[in-house]
């Protein structure tokens, strides 16, 4: 690249500015979190109720779920299932007589950092269960309310005030971690970055921007948050 | 499957897990005192403390651990040999060291996080339980350090016991700043022996292990006081 | 349902506690209008015993029928009893209404929420309708004025009278009110004695947990007095009150006139 | 079809991709170069350098094509086609005037290099005793910490590192210290594509197409846009 | 400090949440030994009252006097008053004990340690010392035998006799009693009012609110009607239940007799 390039013109989104490069990352890394976000809850909220209420075996299942999938760092689940998992997912595909799928590194991401988001909300939704008053969930029991009912009506809505901090953490935590996924060549926010400051040299500028545009993505969830936890804590004193 | 490697690394391998575990301690403990701060100067600080601590919380939170690393590592760090001196000077040896800066960035960082659980943590605690500490008279640091707190952290312990394999798993970003940690010493023999999975297999068996580790102390603590359920 | 049934017939209830037994076999009959109080020292188990009625605690044993229905139990681990159909159960549940000793409001939501709730989600009433019933019960319970707020900013009286409003939203065959009056003042007490006198006298059937010996003399066709898990004295309020055949129950009753 | 695996981050001269998207290089050309010559349509997947060889053993992608230097270390679990180009190793350091790359010259300092290249290697042999060695997961990382002062030499190969020191960033700080000998039983046989073991009909093609590239003359074209030298050799 | 004068004195208090005023200017004057009960119906501000007089609530006026020392305040926006000197605010509220309406016993303390807490940590007593102090009073409740319980598993008397234990143990001159026998059987609250007499004699001062009209007229040598945050009707019981002044407090006691 051109000396003469001021840094303004690096950072232009059209090319042979990079910001598009870092745009369309920004993209892909909103994309992959909002994906393994939604799995992740999903699983969570199911993982949380196996555990305070399942039996023996299903409590000892989902504690080694969360357990070895906490444990074992995102990097090697991806790598683990990116290769082993699609060798293996093929193997049994041609052993059935079914032609070979190709998965790619977006499902890939959106599998693996989801189950690792199961694991991890999995235990905020269970500390945020055991926060709501006992009273509150017999009460509701009392009326002869289902599980589900009482479920969706009762400890959800109580809960979520407990939950909302670690499930904004998690999301934060989500839209980083998303940068493993270049591992198997998918371009984020992150390998974005490295590729237009290897190429330009330019580290600091593409340091900055994109840790501008991370900042970017975390202010305006943090809106939604804020909106989210105004409304889950009405009916709560508000000066502790 | 070949492990016949671990004989000539494991002296790379044991300081590789040395550097780890330090870190994950330093950036921990550190890094929950600074929390816990910070957590209440959101909760109860004055309007320009609570301001500089939402601040801090959210751009930490809100940049990629592994950014903060380098801006303060090749930013910060490569500002510093302009100081007349410091090269010379006795500092220079640890400032030289990306482990100090990882150290310094991981603990910053991990502080965000936990200054978010306990502000939840702190909001939880039922406002009839500090009101009979208050009627006492019991002083507010008497309130925090007695009821408050160890309350809110009672709350918070499992998402803390989360937060801390979060820290351990982000342990291997120090490699990008030169730590020899026991993920880059395995990345390290991937490379020099070409093996896929083996060296990553006994790395998870390491973190693994730390994490069981982790989750029972944790287990342990929350026993402590037990739920009516 | 045979219409002659008692409306709740409880047998044998057995109850533990790790080692400590809280209920050695109490058993108690219903029939519609009844108005049954438990009496009894703190700690004797009268709340565990309501408890263990609507299963919110699983007793160790027992029988329990309602309106002739009987709970299917299975024996369980160390020998003792589940109930076997948690279906049966949650629909029983729906008949019963329950006020708590320590209320149980739900803290997000409204006193008017908490009233409606159940009535819209689990009887699936019309939401018009239930609301119209609870302000009408509110009202009722004074506390009309109230109805938008948060329980968090209620007196404890007012808690309360939100908590009896709630169990009586859902039209209940049987009534489970664990010391609904213990935060109410005379007059509010008054008010809820013509609230159970005119369910009573609408063939609803009631078991009342309460402190206040006067208003249990009052307002019961039968009282039960509990010392330390048992049964100790039972009979019509003149009898328990007047001429108990037991010395504890003496005692007791005795120290009204300290 | 054939598809070439190529690292996911910067390597210039040799390969990038454009603010557009598109792959560039030396030796993107060259890859287009020899699929022409064999008359097959290529297709590029990007994966991280450790992503490479597993990328490669799971069928990801049929040729590793990203100047892997051909070492006997590797050659115990891929194959690899013949040599198409070789690049010394050099040392690069803070402007200080002194220049050299023998092991006196970097006595007491301390060098960086990227880890588990053939450069680690050859500096365990001949520059442990006397220097100290700082391992960085890439060459850009060790970039910024000589220019930032903490380390006194980059040690890696020859092109990239001259690549730096032309930019913006490594011009006003760094300069050319000079090539190390060689040591072909360390530093390799030059750079060629990495194949699976098995796969020794595409190895066939791919030596053959080199071989009918550089005698034509397209690969002297080619290099003259980015080099001033022949980067095959000798 | 003066020995003769009043050991509270409360003037003029005003209190408001939002638009609703629930204090319209109460006072209450007390020497050593006297027990002050405040009765009237819910919702009328005697939990608001008391949880002004230790500042729990900050009133929006009033002059506050503890043992001749007087809560110095400062004026605040929107013409409210706060207390100048949290300090001094700390330190009286060491002279001042609570029994809270709903208990707010430390859930993540033993019973035990719930009681000594305050002796240790706010007095500084001696760890040995204190437990021995509580385990009395804790027998004296009656609640030895659950000293390593933790509350979630006590009945409510159980509770409401925990927070009474640990009131006590801090020795207050002054105590501020929320309902707390509301959830007591008659032979506790013989117990409490004993207790209670015990601790007059001994000079200490009590604020008492209750709604047991009769445990009122017993224990107190003062009688305080509230009615929407006025006292309608003050004096000693035997006026206040014998002879009332007011209309509405004639009306109040007299529904005792429904
Ligand atoms: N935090 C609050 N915010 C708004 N209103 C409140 C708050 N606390 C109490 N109130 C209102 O103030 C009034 C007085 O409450 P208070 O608790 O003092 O009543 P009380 O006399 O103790 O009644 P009870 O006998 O039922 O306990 C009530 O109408 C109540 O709803
Ligand atoms: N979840 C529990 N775990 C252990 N013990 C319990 C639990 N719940 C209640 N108990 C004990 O069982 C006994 C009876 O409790 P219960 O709540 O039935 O008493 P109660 O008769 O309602 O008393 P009160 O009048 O004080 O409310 C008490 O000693 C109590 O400590
Ligand atoms: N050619 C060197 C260095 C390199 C790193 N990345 C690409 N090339 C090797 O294969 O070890
Ligand atoms: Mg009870
Ligand atoms: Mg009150």
């Amino acid at each position: 690249m051109s000396s003469s390039q001021s840094l303004l013109e690096l950072l232009s989104p059209y090319p042979p500015g990079w910001g598009g490069v870092l745009l369309a990352g920004a993209l892909s890394t909103v994309l992959i979190s909002l994906g393994a976000y939604l799995v992740g809850i999903a699983i969570g909220l199911v993982g949380a109720i196996g555990k305070l209420k399942g039996n023996r075996p299903v409590r000892f299942v989902l504690d080694l779920y969360t357990t070895a999938v906490r444990a074992i760092p995102e990097l090697i689940l991806i790598i683990g299932l990116y290769y082993a998992g699609t060798d293996g997912l093929n193997r049994i595909l041609s052993a059935l007589g079914l032609p070979a799928v190709e998965i790619n590194g977006f499902v890939a991401a959106v599998a693996v950092l989801g189950i690792v988001q199961g694991a991890y909300m999995t235990e905020v939704f269970r500390g945020a269960i055991l926060a709501i008053p006992v009273g509150q969930i017999e009460a509701a029991a009392a009326f002869g309310m289902r599980p589900r009912l009482r479920f969706r009506r009762i400890v959800l809505p109580a809960l979520l005030p407990n939950a909302l901090p670690g499930l904004a953490n998690l999301w934060m935590s989500v839209t980083k971690d998303s940068a493993l996924i270049a591992v198997v060549g998918y371009q984020e926010l992150a390998l974005a970055t490295r590729i237009a400051a290897g190429n330009t040299k330019h580290y600091f500028l593409f340091f900055l921007a994109s840790a501008a545009l991370y900042l970017a993505i975390t202010l305006i969830s943090n809106v939604v948050f804020a909106a989210l936890e105004s409304r889950f804590r009405r009916g709560q004193p508000t000066t502790a | 499957m070949d492990f016949s490697w671990i004989f000539s690394y494991w002296p790379l391998l044991a300081a590789g897990a040395v550097q780890t575990v330090l870190l994950l301690v330093i950036s921990v403990v550190f890094g929950f005192i600074l929390a816990i701060g910070l957590a209440l100067a959101q909760v109860i600080g004055p309007r320009w403390l609570k301001l500089f601590a939402r601040g801090y919380c959210t751009c930490l939170r809100g940049t990629p651990l592994l950014i903060q690393l380098w801006l303060l590592y090749y930013g910060v760090g490569s500002l510093l040999p302009m100081i007349p001196g410091l090269r010379a000077s006795f500092l220079w040896p640890i400032l030289r060291e990306g482990f100090f800066f990882a150290a310094v960035s991981f603990t910053l960082n991990y502080a965000a996080y936990e200054a978010e659980v306990l502000r939840g943590a702190l909001l939880a605690v039922p406002k009839g339980e500090l009101e009979a500490g208050r009627s006492f008279g019991m002083s507010s640091s008497t309130l925090l350090r007695r009821i408050w707190l160890p309350r809110a952290v009672r709350i918070a312990l499992p998402t803390i016991a989360g937060e801390v394999v979060l820290q351990l798993k982000a342990t291997p970003l120090a490699f990008t700043v030169t730590v020899m940690d026991l993920y880059a010493v395995a990345y390290k023999v991937r490379q020099d022996t070409l093996l896929v999975y083996e060296p990553l297999m006994v790395v998870t068996v390491f973190y693994v292990c730390l994490t069981l580790i982790i989750t029972r102390a944790f287990k342990v603590v929350e026993a402590q006081v037990p739920v009516r359920r | 349902m045979m219409r002659s049934a008692a409306a709740l017939l409880v047998e044998d209830v057995h109850k533990s506690y790790g080692q400590h037994e809280v209920l050695k076999g109490v058993s108690v009959s219903a029939q519609n209008g009844d108005v049954i109080s438990l009496i009894g020292s703190s700690g004797s188990g009268k709340s565990t015993f309501l408890r263990c009625i609507n299963f919110l605690e699983i007793p160790d044993r027992g029988r329990f029928v309602f309106g002739g229905e009987e709970v299917l139990m299975k024996p369980g681990r160390e020998g003792r009893a589940h109930p076997a159909n948690w279906r049966q159960i949650e629909r029983i549940r729906t008949g019963l209404g329950m006020v708590f000793q320590s209320f149980n409001l739900w803290a997000h939501r409204t006193v008017l929420e908490n009233v409606i709730e159940a009535p819209i989600h689990v009887l699936r009433q019309n939401r018009r309708e239930a609301t119209e019933r609870a302000e009408a019960l509110l009202s009722k319970v004074g506390l009309y004025d109230k109805r938008h707020a948060y329980p968090a900013f209620l007196s404890g009286g007012q808690q309360q009278r939100a908590a009896i409003a709630r169990a009586l939203c859902v039209d209940p065959a049987v009534m489970l009110f664990d010391e609904p009056t213990s935060a109410l003042d005379p007059e509010l007490v008054g008010e809820v004695l013509k609230v159970i006198r005119g369910l009573a006298e609408e063939g609803r059937t009631m078991l009342l947990v309460t402190h206040e010996m006067k208003f249990a003399r009052d307002v019961s066709t039968h009282v039960m007095f509990l010392d330390q898990g048992r049964v100790e004295e039972e009979g019509p309020p003149a009898q328990v009150f007047g001429a108990p055949l037991s010395a504890r129950c003496r005692e007791f009753t005795g120290s009204l006139s300290h | 079809e054939v598809r070439f695996g190529i690292m996911n981050e910067a390597y210039p001269p040799f390969f990038t991709k454009d603010p557009s998207g598109k792959w560039i290089g030396w030796e993107i050309e060259l890859m287009d170069a020899v699929c022409a010559e064999m008359k097959e349509t290529c297709s590029i997947v990007d994966m991280s350098w450790d992503g490479l060889i597993p990328g490669l053993e799971a069928k990801k992608f049929d040729v590793i094509w990203s100047s892997m230097s051909i070492t006997d270390e590797r050659k115990k679990t891929i194959d690899f086609t013949d040599k198409y180009y070789n690049t010394p190793s050099k040392l690069i350091g803070a402007k200080d005037g002194k220049l050299g790359a023998a092991a006196d010259d970097v006595a007491d300092k301390t060098i960086g290099i990227q880890v588990s290249t053939i450069q680690s290697e050859y500096y365990k042999k001949y520059f442990a005793d006397k220097a100290s060695e700082q391992t960085y997961a890439t060459l850009d990382e060790a970039f910024q910490d000589l220019a930032a002062g903490r380390i006194d030499y980059v040690f890696g190969d020859a092109i990239p590192l001259a690549e730096f020191l032309k930019s913006d960033f490594g011009k006003d700080c760094c300069e050319d210290k000079g090539n190390v000998k060689d040591d072909p039983a360390i530093l390799g046989t030059g750079i060629g594509g990495g194949l699976r073991k098995d796969d020794t009909a595409l190895r066939d093609k791919l030596n053959a197409a080199i071989a009918a590239v550089r005698a034509s003359g397209k690969y002297a074209e080619i290099s003259k846009k980015y080099f001033d030298f022949d980067p095959y050799g000798e």
